[in-house]
């Protein structure tokens, strides 16, 4: 008799960034400050992509470097902001510049485009949207909604487009080597996003042994059938926070927000923190233990 | 303790704005905020007046009894003693759009005599002059609870005749708009600002003066607005906070991230 | 400075029971030998009640007894047998005396009007029924589906009518006294149906104290906001299953299977074990303790 | 022990139904199973030369490892070491429908020479004789797994010209027609019964003839067939079980629950 076998779909970092080809539709995980793919972000910033297109529901400083590095050239999301601080500073350049451009949604509106790219519908309907310009007005899609009557109540529903991007990224709590997931706390739209992708990685703070997981299956939030690429990742959401694991480094935010005010600042920051620096490990080692210690959660907070 | 009154000048305005958004709350009603003056607003009226209130954050964060103060609706502070932390679907979609949510609380970069909101664009569509965060959940949270409260900085640019972008409906262009649009919700009810609280003519769907702040005239509010606005035969000045309203919003937010206190501020 | 208040939502099988009435519509949870709501379909048998809908997935031996009870007149659903033994042999003799009628759907299509309730939305997209007599055969809705053209791909998309029936009646593993509820092992449509009610009446194996439920948060699947009732049910689901606590009494489930091939054979079970009986407790102590503690879960095993 | 196989008379027809079963699955396969037969022909394949397959139940239990025999495909024995427990919508919707099953497998009452298969009625659906268990997930599951093995009894009232009811689309009405209707699986592409192993014609999409099991000749299928079949010029016998996939198999089923042993039977 055979023992089952267990599948390696480990890759490294920079392994993950090379799949991701010029021009590449992402799903990009992460909901506001919590577990953004930071380490992927950067590591696309290094290897110069260019021409990418990021749909998600909202991300913050992860989405603003990859929009003032060029790598980001189209958005589909429902919100952008560096949260409790002020607007993206990178984002507001670049479209100002023409550089990179927004189709707006809402957030549900974005959660269901891809719940149904996951559920293999070309749709989902939606009670949002309805009357207003979200509606009206299209920045580039030649459909971004469509209102119909349902044929059983009479009401006016939307429909918003299935999404099927070329690449999941998610950051995840922790995951097995053939890709079974589990998210600690909130999951914001990583569920869907991770199952609508074409191909999926996974990014994660550990990688356990499968028993781990196969002791409480019911705890997956994403199984190793949707998954393509494994990626350990520690630390990789900083200065961002991962539930369970670590708080978000407002110091280094504020920096990272008063630096961009000016496109030299931005360009400095991305020669110290990115461009500089051979990989994730390295940033690290510049903000320093002390400091990435402090941050650690305090059981039994999640922070 | 009831109606026991701080003074003037022993409170700032933004106490008094996150002491009306509390008030606003009902015992036992499900409350959709965002982080900020929402999220201390809900925190204070589960403190005071309304314990059975739940708080839901749109990240996933549900009945959340959070202790510390949040930066961000995933903040993991929001976990601690919530009753379920799950996702977008859930919060924006089974609970909001599926009718369970009975206040929204929202902010506003420009908001119309209808109600109407915008938080996407500033200036044109083809060319804005700034872009803001846009709708996040905004729309979702307006579209479908079944009232909404608004709080904002009153500013002509703010209160405008004509919105720059429509992100979220209020009453669209007047009654019956909403129904006919297909919305599920109630839409707004409430906009409390720095200079007085504003409310919905039920005929009209106007924006209409409910009370003003103490020391603001009804003209402070037509000379900062940018729209019409009804304003009735009696307009009452804004209950003061009570202290115990006012020492439990200090306590709530002791380093004064969202609420300077009276002293930080000098 | 006051403290949140833990609402108590607990109420007795015979209360809920009593909530029902006459011609209701419900959802009914469990699925296959998991977690069916035993107990309560048994305390309608005793209430006599007529004229019920139910909407569920595929169920056992709960709902035959219901159908033998004359309790529920309508179905709409995807599957019933008794698994692994036969046909369900109360609902064929009911179906032939015109006493019980069948809408025929799909699990997924039924998960998925669960879902469209919950969401509000009045129907929900599938790529399921079509070409089949799913679609072309009608009972006794008038409109069963609809299939359309999508206006984003051209492909044709069948659309289902969201169902939100008046209670939705869910067994689950624990819950507070305020309807937090976590549910072990396979959730089936539990999810989804649980949120798609007017009013959600929770049985639990077990009510455990909020603060254990609080310290998880992410462990909650059914968030007390949906719920209005919880009932203590322990043994709620047997002779069926409940994973982490006990295994099926596939002896009883084999012996009601041959009783009730006749319907005097139905009748002398409903007697025997549900109408001449008080209450579940009555129940549990005629099947015996002994035969009830062979059946718990050895851990590290879910049955 | 390759292609060690088993002598005639040492194994039975319906060991010899779940080995073909087995061999229709390929290593690195996601199986979406059902209960019975094609649940000990997944373990089986698991077991043998499909070490990397993923076995999916509909209830919920993902790439299940389960060590006991499961009477229910919502059986908490199905919950051992599975990389997942999640729900319906996860099976059927998400992975099913989303595009990740390889092979779907399930039974059937009726069956016709388009592979359209019928579960839920027998006589007419306005005054049925039979109430059959209905569709469960067998329709989600043959309209979008990529591909469908069928493992049923062999007989003249099951292999039919006219389905009682169409509850599961195989070609429907020939070639083109699942493309047409809008469906997104690849429809069946394997039936295995007592008497022999039949598959569809690429071309014409009709069912045809494979292999007769040991001791059954063509005869013997068609008088037990209701409809017609190709019967292709060469029609080899069925590849015999080895030692090894039988001794597995007896091992995973060792009290004969869904496949009595040959010393139960007798």
């Amino acid at each position: 008799m055979v023992e089952a076998e267990v599948e390696d779909k480990r890759i490294t970092l920079k392994e993950a960034a090379k799949l991701i080809n010029d021009g590449a539709h992402l799903f990009w995980g992460g909901f506001g400050f919590q577990r953004p793919p930071m380490a992927l972000a950067h590591e696309l910033v290094r290897q110069k992509k260019r021409n990418l297109t990021i749909y998600t529901c909202g991300s913050e400083m992860d989405i603003d470097i990859l929009s003032g590095a060029y790598v980001v050239s189209r958005f589909e999301l429902a919100f952008y902001a560096i949260e409790g601080i002020g607007l993206a500073p990178n984002i507001q350049r670049r479209i100002r510049e023409g550089a990179v451009q927004i189709e707006d949604y809402t957030n549900l509106a974005m959660a269901l485009r891809f719940l149904g790219g996951a559920l293999g519908v070309p749709f989902m309907p939606l009670k949002s949207m309805l009357g207003t310009d979200l509606l009206a007005k299209t920045r580039f899609r030649s459909k971004k909604a469509e209102v119909i009557t349902c044929p059983f109540t009479g009401e006016k529903v939307v429909l918003v487009p299935s999404v099927r991007p070329d690449f999941s990224i998610v950051h995840v709590s922790r995951v097995d080597m053939e890709g079974n997931a589990q998210i600690d706390g909130i999951k914001g739209e990583d569920v869907e996003g991770a199952r609508a992708g074409k191909k999926v990685i996974v990014l994660a703070e550990e990688i356990v042994d499968t028993e781990l997981i196969r002791s409480q299956p019911d705890q997956t939030a994403i199984p190793n059938i949707y998954v393509d690429y494994v990626v350990e990742s520690p630390w990789g959401a900083y200065p961002m926070m991962v539930y369970n694991y670590y708080d978000y480094d407002m110091e280094h935010v504020r920096m990272y927000y008063q630096q961009c005010k000016t496109e030299e600042g931005w360009q400095k920051y991305c020669e110290e923190y990115i461009t500089s620096v051979e990989d994730h490990t390295e940033f690290l080692k510049k903000i320093g233990m002390e400091r990435l210690m402090k941050l650690k959660a305090k059981k039994p907070f999640p922070y | 303790m009831k109606n026991n009154y701080v003074k003037l000048g022993e409170f700032t305005t933004l106490e008094l704005m996150a002491v009306c958004g509390a008030r606003a709350i009902k015992n036992g009603e499900v409350v959709f905020v965002g982080t900020g003056l929402p999220m201390i607003a809900a925190m204070l009226a589960k403190r005071t007046h309304a314990p059975k209130a739940k708080i839901v954050y749109e990240a996933g964060f549900i009945d959340s009894n959070a202790k510390d103060i949040a930066l961000s609706i995933a903040d993991s502070r929001l976990g601690y003693r919530a009753s379920a932390a799950i996702g977008l679907i859930e919060t924006l979609g089974l609970m909001l759009q599926g009718g369970h949510v009975d206040v929204g609380f929202v902010g506003a970069a420009q908001i119309d005599e209808y109600g109407n909101i915008n938080t996407t664009y500033i200036g044109s569509f083809e060319n804005p002059t700034v872009r803001l965060p846009g709708s996040g959940g905004g729309n979702d949270i307006i579209s479908s609870a079944k009232r909404i409260i608004v709080i904002m900085t009153h500013e002509k640019r703010k209160m405008v005749k004509k919105l720059d972008y429509l992100t979220s409906p209020g009453f669209l262009d007047g009654p019956g708009a909403r129904e006919k649009a297909g919305l599920l919700g109630g839409g707004p009810s409430l906009v409390v600002t720095n200079l007085c609280q504003m409310d919905f003519d039920p005929q009209t769907k106007r924006i209409r003066l409910a009370t003003v702040h103490p020391g603001v005239t009804v003209q402070d509010v037509k000379e900062n607005s940018g729209f019409d606005f009804i304003i009735p035969e009696h307009v009452p000045t804004t209950e003061l906070p009570t202290y115990d309203e006012l020492n439990i919003l200090r306590a709530i937010d002791p380093h004064g991230i969202y609420i300077p206190r009276p002293d930080q501020t000098k």
